[in-house]
Parts: structure tokens; sequence; C-alpha cells
């Protein structure tokens, strides 16, 4: 393929990338923001939203799109809920200690992988999107004195595929306003800053702990949802999931919203873009080396401020 | 067709009582050290499965469990192996090499397994077999992988119930060069075992005149493969894929996506299918599409009596998935190995008058001593060739076309297409 | 008497805002010199930058006839300087004697006797031998101030920088912490920051006032006492 | 009996019982303890950075890893015998461990976990881009005859055994002598208090970068007679979940402990090996205990035994 068009298809599947991490990420960027831990086992809670939408969307009837709009309300809320109880249970009592936390977390995450396993299986199940069509993009070329559009071989997208970019950008639009205008925000905010002086003021700080802890899995459950019509829902999924959103939100500034956005686009772009130059992996070798460099000699990530 | 099966193994259950019955009458009359000798070698033969459970191998491990339960049914039906029961000792390895090794010692040392058998995964293969060796456990595998043939192990691994990667990607350079086309652009897994199919394809397609023209190798753990496509160069006439793991219903379906309705000549291993329905969203573009099968899924005008019996023990349908469920598609063009080496090592055992452990070096040489087996129940697949010095067995090859969504066979690859010169002789080890 | 430590114009801003401007100060080999000043006057942050804890924004820092405003804060300690925490900044999981022998032993190296009569030595100065086996963290906290002490003794520095140590110490381990205080000079040369006017009064040699990250006045306890600007700043402060 | 008298009687005893098993454990267990010892060392080598050092690493397989390739290659490619490739193991995995210690010791804390999980993602995806050599994910196997150390064939289960706890017992008692050393107790200084460990003029960034040589170099040392000993090398040991492994371990164990690593290594072998044969989901099992524990015994077995019973334990 020329260059031109290669360049555009990789980035439209960037942004594709881009937009469910970003969903991810902001889920754990949340997290670890106002509660100052790192959730291993976010990888899971995206797992989990892929599998009960694929659950959801066969048990209910009345067409593809009615069962995946479906799947879109009700999983979040279900894997949020089972977050939010997680931490009751298990975080709340370890006091939050970021270290036990992550080992609490790992066992968290092999506790839902394996559940799964046992009642899922081990297949990879797809679920239908609620529409696909296959959009077919043309390209401008200077030729003959003049530029003429062509539709060049394999330049395409899907409906679907533009529909996530945008549910994307809905949802994080919503996330902020909700930070920034709503009375949860606020408390969550107070929180942030400082936890001890919250609880002094009155703030429920354990009920907003849980709130968060389940809106972050929420965020990844719905994350989940939207993949699960182009990927399909499997057991390990979580994994690599997990370590590119670790990615995106220390790239972007532990904790800083904006910043896990602009790096998740920028992960995702050149996810893509990398694999134009590269050899697939080495592009992963160098994309790898370069987030690891980053937290080196930028250790408050790209768009974060030093602490002092 | 499940009530006969049920009522078979009422039978089965009556009939092993009635044996037990006898024994144990039979022992009762006996002194109390022949009682002893006599039960044990009335005790079953036990083997060792070593099983993808969990990990990425897992939707394999799963038919291969099946499948082997249906064979060692079947043999135990019709008498067991040199008249004692046959027993599946069933470990998980979590498709990882560390535990794979782990399993082989514990089925040698701890579970008294005779042999074990199953894996199917090379990583698994490869870090088992050394203990396998020295533990003088025979290990029978069903892989596919050219490790075994390629002499990187040992005299008590063997590959008998499924030919070698390198034999069956040789086996399809005629067929694609001739029908599909001269230049291709290769798709597979960057690891060994796309490797190979990378190295093994483009020495047999310059053998037969073609050219391979791009490749492109995926990394593992790969989710999304559109990024990818764009290197296939425009002048590709056929493309190749094989990929394997969770993600390969995404890459066949984004691989459709991406050429839309004009798309060159598609070849692929059905591994890039394994498992996935045909009939799953996304995947229509298929139609027209080549594929290797190991063993063809849907059952074909021709059927053969072995096939249908081969079905039926498993309770698989004649769309290769599972009679109770349509969705759940079995591996059927791998999963044949497992039958087959079972019926392998009851060959080999009763050649070899397997008493117990003390025999296994005997057995590793009556199983190496055997050259054909023909196409029968016990070999459903297809006659085989048998190298005792390589320990892999040859076998014909499958390649069919997606026709109204299914899978029809269009050429079979013989034996001899898939036969390349020796690379190791095992029987020179000592056993 | 010989200069052992000056700073010349040394400055650190946070953000924007000055915490300390531009200062230039000296201090003379084996006297005892009381930083004094109001809350938020600049002082710990002060003597963070002469330790090496913050970095100058400007200006350059001699000790010893050698200027350290590059080095990292390890190696200003191992040419002599030392430095104890405001907050009690003790390793609490360990014993009392591990505490100090880590202080020794960067000196001392692997001489085990050595460090252990260094350790008893320093432990007995500040009046916690009793306590040698005990847990650090399990001491009460007038015990963490003093071991804190014991461990700015056992490095044997030059300099040493004290920062507000007799915070939670009872009246008679102030007395005590007095004594020790004079006993070390003139080997020693004492910087304290220290809010208890009668220990600054009776200790210090010499004083220095910090206001607004500057210096206001320095002079002899009773220069200062005396000195109209201090009190102004004190009252207008409190 | 002073305190180092009990030290020594325990470790010394840990070490005489586990030779006098050689003797009559039953085949099985005697394999299993063989390979728990050199999980065992590798978890000990672990502990120098997290226990000791308080630096909590997700990338450790990285070290296994090099150790393991070091060998193994070494022997496949340039025919090199068992003892000299053992060395270049050790070499590459302290080299490394050079290279990634300057690095991301520049970071602290979450950071610093992750930087490590990036350059062992970096070393994973290296060994498959060169499968020419490594044979990427299959790996290969290390023949019976090029595992003959000194006369010794490894691949003999007794030999096996002794050879395994010939390295447990090194590295067992070199971290001993390790931290009952200056040059340990600075390691626990920053552990506890990096702050006041670099104002008591101590080079923090140096002293953590010798406790990453330290851990990467026991843990390349296990790694490389991990291949030597079972005879295959793969990229599988460079995954994720082998860096998570010692982890596990060593807080099962105990952190900070000596024989934390080996008690950790032992029970999470057997909480496996006899789980799987209840459950396929036996990582369930896993997952379950490491929450309980964390929960209710933070400190792991060996902190716990220091809690209650032997306040001397190192």
């Amino acid at each position: 393929m020329d260059f031109g068009p290669y360049l555009m298809l990789a980035t439209l599947e960037g942004a594709v990338l881009a937009a469910v991490l970003a969903l991810m990420a902001s889920g754990l960027s949340l997290v670890f923001g106002v509660m100052r831990v790192v959730n291993v086992a976010h990888g899971e809670f995206y797992m989990l939203g892929a599998v009960l939408a694929w659950w959801v969307t066969s048990m209910v009837g009345g067409g593809p799109a009615v069962a995946f709009v479906a799947a879109l309300i009700v999983v979040p809320v279900i894997v949020g809920a089972l977050a939010a109880a997680a931490d009751m249970t298990v975080l709340k009592r370890l006091e939050y200690d970021p270290e036990r936390t992550i080992v609490a977390t790992i066992g968290l995450l092999y506790i839902l992988q394996q559940v799964t396993l046992m009642t899922y299986g081990a297949d990879a199940r797809p679920v239908v999107p609620p529409f696909n069509t296959r959009l077919a993009l043309p390209w401008l070329e200077w030729s003959d004195g003049g530029l003429h559009m062509f539709w060049p071989w394999g330049l395409s997208t899907t409906t679907y595929k533009l529909f996530v970019i945008v549910a994307g950008i809905v949802i994080l639009s919503a996330v902020w306003a909700m930070m920034r205008h709503s009375r949860i925000g606020l408390l969550m905010r107070a929180t942030q800053l400082d936890s001890e002086m919250a609880q002094a003021f009155g703030i429920p700080v354990e009920r907003v702990y849980a709130l968060v802890f389940g809106i972050g899995a929420g965020l990844a459950a719905l994350a989940g949802v939207l993949i699960v019509p182009i990927q399909q829902a499997h057991y390990l999924m979580g994994g690599d999931a997990l370590l590119l959103s670790f990615i995106v939100v220390i790239i972007g500034g532990l904790g800083s919203l904006a910043g896990t956005i602009v790096a998740a686009l920028l992960i995702g772009l050149s996810d893509g873009i990398i694999s134009v130059f590269f050899s697939p992996t080495l592009a992963k070798i160098i994309a790898t080396l370069l987030v690891a460099f980053v937290l080196v000699f930028r250790p408050q990530g790209l768009f974060g401020t030093r602490d002092r | 067709m499940s009530k006969s099966s049920e009522s078979k193994s009422a039978v089965s259950r009556r009939s092993a009582l009635k044996t037990l019955g006898l024994g144990a009458g039979a022992a009762a009359a006996l002194p109390l050290w022949a009682r002893y000798s006599s039960a044990e070698t009335a005790a079953p033969i036990r083997i060792g499965f070593q099983k993808h459970a969990t990990g990425i191998g897992a939707a394999y491990g799963r038919w291969y469990d099946r499948t082997s339960q249906a064979a060692v049914r079947l043999i135990n039906e019709a008498g067991g192996i040199n008249g004692r029961m046959v027993e599946l000792v069933t470990e998980d390895d979590g498709t990882d090499p560390k535990r794979g090794a782990e399993v082989i010692e514990k089925f040698a040392t701890q579970s008294n397994c005779d042999v074990a058998f199953g894996t199917l995964f090379s990583h698994v293969v490869v870090g088992s077999a050394p203990r396998a060796g020295e533990l003088k456990l025979p290990y029978f595998v069903v892989s596919e992988g050219h490790h075994v043939a390629s002499g990187m192990l040992n005299r008590y691994t063997v590959q008998p119930g499924i030919t070698d990667v390198k034999s069956q990607v040789q086996a399809m350079a005629p067929f694609v060069s001739q029908n599909l086309g001269k230049k291709v652009t290769m798709i597979f897994p960057d690891y060994a075992f796309g490797h190979d199919h990378r190295d093994f394809f483009t020495a047999a397609i310059e053998a037969q005149g073609g050219e391979v023209v791009g490749l492109i190798p995926i990394p593992p753990t790969e989710t999304s493969f559109t990024k990818y496509f764009p290197k296939i160069p425009r002048e590709t006439e056929v493309i190749y894929h094989v990929m394997v793991g969770p993600g390969v219903l995404t890459f066949v379906k984004e691989l459709g996506e991406f050429f839309g309705p004009s798309r060159p000549e598609i070849f692929g291993f059905i591994d890039s299918l394994e498992a996935v329905d045909l009939a799953s969203p996304g995947l229509e573009f298929l139609e027209g599409t080549y594929f290797w099968e190991g063993n063809p899924r849907y059952a074909q005008p021709d059927q053969t009596e072995y096939d249908k019996h081969f079905r039926a023990a498993i309770g698989i349908d004649e769309n290769g998935a599972s009679i109770n469920d349509s969705k759940d598609v079995s591996t059927y063009a791998h999963m044949f190995g497992c039958w087959e080496t079972l019926y392998v090592i009851k060959a080999g055992m009763e050649a070899a008058g397997y008493a117990g452990p003390q025999d296994r070096a005997k057995l590793i040489e009556a199983v190496e001593a055997i050259t054909t087996m023909p196409h029968s129940n016990e070999h459903p697949q297809g006659a085989k060739v048998f190298n005792g010095k390589t320990h892999q067995v040859f076998g014909p090859q499958y390649i069919s076309k997606v026709v109204d969504g299914k899978l029809m066979v269009v050429h079979t690859a013989s034996i001899e297409d898939g036969m390349y010169p020796d690379e190791v002789d095992y029987t020179t080890q000592a056993l | 008497m010989s200069v052992i430590l000056s700073t010349h114009g040394l400055t650190r801003a946070f953000s924007g805002h000055v915490a300390v401007n531009a200062v230039d100060f000296t201090l003379n080999e084996g006297e005892i010199r009381a930083l004094i000043g109001p809350n938020g006057a600049g002082k710990t942050t002060f003597v963070s930058m002469l330790i090496g804890r913050i970095a100058p924004s400007a200006g350059r820092i001699r000790f010893e006839d050698q200027d350290v405003t590059d080095l990292p804060a390890h190696l200003r300690v191992s040419r002599g300087m030392a430095y104890t925490f405001q907050i009690t900044s003790v390793f609490g999981q360990l014993s009392v004697e591990e505490n100090v022998a880590l202080a020794a032993r960067r000196r001392l190296g692997r001489d085990r006797v050595a460090v252990r009569a260094e350790v008893e030595h320093a432990l007995a100065r500040v009046g916690l031998t009793d306590h040698i086996g005990q847990t650090a963290q399990d001491l009460s906290y007038g015990h963490q101030r003093l071991l804190e002490i014991a461990m700015g003794l056992a490095q044997r520095p030059r300099l040493l920088i004290l920062d507000e140590p007799t915070q939670g110490l009872a009246e008679n381990e102030i007395a005590a912490f007095k004594t020790l205080i004079r006993s070390l000079v003139p080997d020693t040369t004492i910087l304290l920051i220290e809010h208890n006017m009668s220990v600054v009064m009776e200790l210090a040699d010499r004083i220095t006032v910090l206001n607004f990250g500057e210096i206001l006045a320095e002079g002899t306890p009773v220069d200062i006492h005396a000195n109209p600007l201090v009190q102004n700043a004190y009252l207008g402060s409190g | 009996m002073t305190e180092t008298q009990k030290i020594l009687v325990l470790h010394v005893g840990l070490i005489a019982l586990l030779f006098a098993l050689n003797f009559i454990l039953p085949a099985y267990h005697h394999g299993n303890l063989a390979r728990v010892m050199v999980l065992a060392t590798y978890a000990i080598g672990y502990n120098v950075m997290l226990g000791y050092t308080g630096l909590l690493s997700l990338g450790h397989a990285m070290f296994f890893a090099a150790g393991m390739y070091g060998m193994a290659l070494s022997i496949r490619h340039l025919g090199f015998a068992p003892a000299p490739a053992l060395l270049v193991g050790i070499a590459s995995g302290a080299g490394l461990a050079l290279v990634v210690g300057l690095l991301a010791l520049r970071t602290a804390g979450v950071a610093f976990m992750i930087v490590t999980l990036m350059f062992a993602q970096t070393v994973y995806l290296t060994i498959l881009l060169a499968g020419r050599w490594t044979r990427g994910d299959e790996g290969f196997v290390i023949q019976q005859h090029e595992r003959v150390l000194w006369g010794i064939d490894l691949s003999d289960p007794s030999s096996r055994y002794l050879a395994a706890l010939t390295l447990f017992a090194i590295c067992l008692f070199a971290t001993l002598n390790l931290i009952r050393r200056p040059l340990g107790r600075v390691f626990v200084a920053i552990r506890e208090n990096e702050e006041r460990a670099r104002l008591l003029g101590y080079n923090v960034f140096r002293a953590k970068l010798f406790s990453v040589v330290i851990s990467g170099t026991i843990s390349a040392a296990a790694g490389a007679s991990y291949g030597l000993l079972f005879g295959y090398a793969g990229a599988t040991f460079a995954t994720v979940q082998y860096s998570i492994f010692p982890l596990l371990w060593v807080l099962l164990g105990g952190t900070g402990t000596i024989i934390g690593p080996f008690l950790g290594a032992l029970f999470m072998f057997y909480l496996i090996d006899l789980s799987s044969g209840v459950t396929n989901a036996y990582m369930l099992i896993a997952g379950v205990a490491l929450v309980v524990l964390v929960m209710f015994a933070p400190q792991g077995i060996a902190g716990e035994l220091r809690r209650r019973i032997w306040s001397w334990l190192p």
C-alpha cells in the first residue's frame, strides 16, 4: 500500500485502540488518583465486561442492536458493583497500603480469571455488532497535473469502529463532567487532595473509595463491552490490556485524567504508526522501551508536573 | 445417536462389573502370593494425559480430552490392552513448559503412569521431553511440531498420531502454486511455530517455482491486526495465513474487512479458525477461500465409515460441532491425533507384550517397529506411514474450500507429498 | 577563629514563592549558633540547602573552604556535616543499637569493636544506654529525639545541624541536652534551629534571626534580646 | 545460645535436613524439592531487593531469563562446557542488572515497578525477535551430554538434587552473610528510611545499585541452573508470570527473611500441585491464598514465625 493511505489506515486503527484504552486507563487513573493504589486486577474487570457482554447478548433477544444496548447498560453496573464489593471486603481491610493492595489485587486477578475459566470456559466467543458496514475510504493523488480521488486497496474502516471512537469521546466527556460539576465529583476531588482532611470534614471517605473503585472497574467493563464486537471475549484477554493501560496511565502522569486521555491517543496512534515503519515485534520492543525511558527520564509522565 | 451411546456404556458397565466379579471370585480361590500377582496384572494401564486445561491452549485441551476419553472408552469396551483396562490420569499443565515438566515427573514417579501422552503446544513438548527422556517414560506427543523429527528430543519421545508441520506445509505447496498463484504473502505468528511455517513453506514453494513476496510476522499477544495488512505487497496472488491463540477470529475477520470485495486468493491453515464456528459474524468473506485441514471438519459426501465411527464416539455432528451444542465447535483438524496415538500405544503395548514399567523400553522398540497403519476405525483420518528412526508419523493432508459456509475437501495431498529426508535416527540412542 | 561554613546569595524559590532570599551567612568554627525566626521564616529550607536535601535556586555554599553547592547530601555528610531531622526520622523497625551503629559505621566501616564502642559512647552521652536493645519505634517520643541526636553524635561531625532538637523533651532532658551540647564544642560546631528561647539564650554564642527568608539580625543573645526589629517580627507574626 | 548461634543452627540445620532428604525422599518429592530449591534461589535473589532494600520489581523474569539464555545459548551456539556456560549466564544476569539498575533506579515506587516490567517485556520480546537463535517461545533442549559438569551428569536425579542444594546453600549463606555486613545493613536502612540513610552519609543510589546487581546475579544463577538441571530454555520463563512468581513466593514465605523465600516456594509448589488434583482452576486457589495471606498474615510464614516465636529470625 502507498504510504499516505497506509498512514491513514494506521491512524484510524490507532484511534479505535486509543478510545478503548482511554476508557480503561481513565478508570485505572481515577482509582490511583483518588485512592493512591494500583489495581492490578483492572484488566480482569475489562475481561469481565467482555465476557458478561457475551452473556447478556446471548440472553437478550430482539436483535443484535437491542442486545448490545442492554449489555452496554447492564454490564458496567454489574462489574462496578462487584468491584465495590471487593473494595469493601478486601482493600478496606488492608487500609489501602500500596504494596499489600498490589498483592491482593494480583490475587483478585487470578480469582476472577479462574472463575471465568470455570464458568465461561476457555473459548474466545464473538458478539454480533449492532451494526457493521464496511466503509471504503478514498484517497487523493496528484497525477496528470491534477488531484484525483481513488479508492486504495484495503483503505477502509467499519461503522462500528467509528462508533467506538465516538462512544469513547462521549463517555469520557461524561466522566469529566461528573468530576468537574457534580457533587460526587467534588467529594472525589476532595478525597483525592487529602483523605484525612476530607474525613474530618465529614466526607464518607470509605464510601467514596468504594464508589471510585466501582466506577473505575465500570469504565474498564465499558471498554470491554465496546471492544467485544471487534475482538472476542476470552478469559485471558485482561493481561495485555492491563499492560497497555498501565503504560498509558504512566505516560499520562499518574492520577491525571487529561494526561491519561492524551497518552491513550499517543499510545494508540503510535502503536499503529510505529508498525508502519518497523517489523511488528521490533515495533513492540521500541514502543516498550520508549515507555520505559519516558518513565526513567520524566518520572512524572509526559504531561504531569513535578511534585517538588 | 446419543441414546445408542448411552445404552452402549450401560452395557459396558455391566460387563465391567461382571469381569470384576469374576476376578474377585478367581482371586479368592487362589493362594495368597498368586492373588497379589494377579491383582497386579489386573490393575489398569495408566496413561498420563498432559492436558492444556488452562492457559492459551485450553480450547484445544478440552477437545483433546473429549477425544481421548472416547478412545479410551472404546478400547476398554473392546477388552482393554493386554487384558487390562486403560485409565487416563489427567493433569493440567497450564500450557506452560515448566509445569509440563513437573507433570511428567508426577506421572513417572507419583501417579505410577505407564506412559505419558497428549501434549499439543510445542513449548510444552520441548520443555517436558527432556524429563521424559531422563525418567525413561515413553512420551507420546500430539503436537504437529517438527521438534520430534528434527532430532531435538530423545528416544522416549514419539509422535505417532499426527503429521508434523514440516510435512504438512510441504504437502501444501504444489496445490497452492498450481491452483492459486505463485506469488505468496505469508502472515504468521512471530514465534517458533510461525517460523517453521515460514521456513518450510518458503523452501517448498520455491521448489514448485513460486516465491514468497511478503512476510508478515505478527507478535504474540497482538489483539488487532488491520494495521499489519497494508504490508501485503500489491503483487500478491495468494495470502497464506496461520494464526493460533484466542485472537484468531479477530484476525480472520479483520482480514476480510480489510480486503472487502476485492481480495487475492486466500489459503490458510485451519489453526487460524480451529474451534471457531465458520458461521461466526464477520466470516462471510471466507466463502471461496481455502484451508489446510488435518482432518475435514465437515462430513464430506464420501465420508468413510471410520469417520462416522469417530464422530459418533466423541459426540460430534456432521459440522464438526458438539451434538449437544452446535456452537461448540471442535478442534477437528488436530484432535484425531489423540485418538490415533492411543491406538498406537495399544498396538505397541500388545506387540511388546507390555506388562509394566519394566517393559517401557520394549514398548518404544515396538512402536519404532511400526511402519504402516491402515485407514481404519483406529486411524480414521487416513492411512499412515510411521518412520521409526525419526519417531514421526506421516499421513494424508486435506485442502478444503469454503462453499456455502462449509469446508469442502478439494484436494487430498498424498503421504508422499509430505515426505522429507530423515534428520535424525533416534534408534541409535541408548534406551 | 576560622570560618567553617558560609553561604553567598543562597536562594530558594518554590513555584514563585521565595522561601529563602539571597542569604549571606557565615558560621565560625567551634561556635554554637542558633537560628531563630517566626514560623515560615525559611529556617528549615535554609538548613536543608546546607545539608543538601534541597537544591538551591541560586547562590553558593562553602564548607571548610570548599564549594559544596553541587555535592549530593551524602558527600557533604562524609565531609563532616551531620543533620538531625525536625520530625523524628529514625529507623523504626530497627533496634536502638542498629540505628546508632548505622550512623557510626559509615566512618568506622567493618570494625565491629569500634562501632560497638562508638554506639555505647553515643548512647551514654544522650542517656539511652538502658534502651540499647529496644526497637526504635517502641521508644517514647522524647527518647526518639535523643536517639536522633545520638545518631548525629556517632558520626563525629565537624558541623552538627540540629533542627528543633528539644521539641518534645521533658525539662530534665532539656537540661541534660544543654550540658551535652556544651560538651561538644569546640570540636564540633553547632548550628541549631530552636524555638525554646531559654535554650537559645543559654546555649548560643551567637544568634541569627531569619524572617521572610532574609536575615533580619545577627548577634549575641543579649544583642538579639534587645533588638526591636526582632521583637517586632515575633510580635507581628504571633 | 546467642542469636548468632541460633541463626547458624537454624540455617545449617535446614541445609543438613535438605541433604538428608536426598537419601530418603520418594522419587517424586525428591524431584520436586530439587526444583523448589532452584526456584527458592530465584526467590532469594528477589528478596534481596524486595525484602531487604524495599525495591519492588515486577520484571525479575528478565534476570532469570538472562541467566538461562546466557547459559543455554553459549552451549548451543558456542559449544561451551557447562561450567563456563554457567558463568556466562550469571555474568549476563549481572550485566543486565547493572544496566537496568542504572536506569530504573532513577525512579522510585510505582514508576520503578513499571519500568522494571517494561524492561522485562523488552527482554521477552527480544528473545522472540531473535527466534533464529533462541527458537522463540518453543525454546530448545539442552541435551543430556551437554549437561555433564566436571564429570557429573546433572540429569541424574541425585546429582541434580545435590547440585540444586549446593546452589541454594551458597545463595542462602551468601545473603545471610550479606545482611549481617555493613552493606546489607545499609540495604535495610534504605528500606526503612531512605532519606535518613542518605543523611547518614550513605550513597543510597550506589547501595541500591549493588542490591539490584546482587539480586539480578542470584536470579540469573537460578535461571542458568534451572536450564542446566532440567535441560530446557524457553521464552516462557521471561513472561510476566515468571516475574510475579518470586513476588508471591517471597510474600508468602516472608519478606525480609532468609528462609522465607524457600518456605514460600515450597508452600506454593505443593499448593498448586495438590490443588491441581482437585480442580483445573488451581490458580484460583493461588489467588485465594494470596488474598487471605495479605489480609491475615501480611508478614508471610517466616514473618509470622518471627513475630510469634523467633524474634531473632534474620
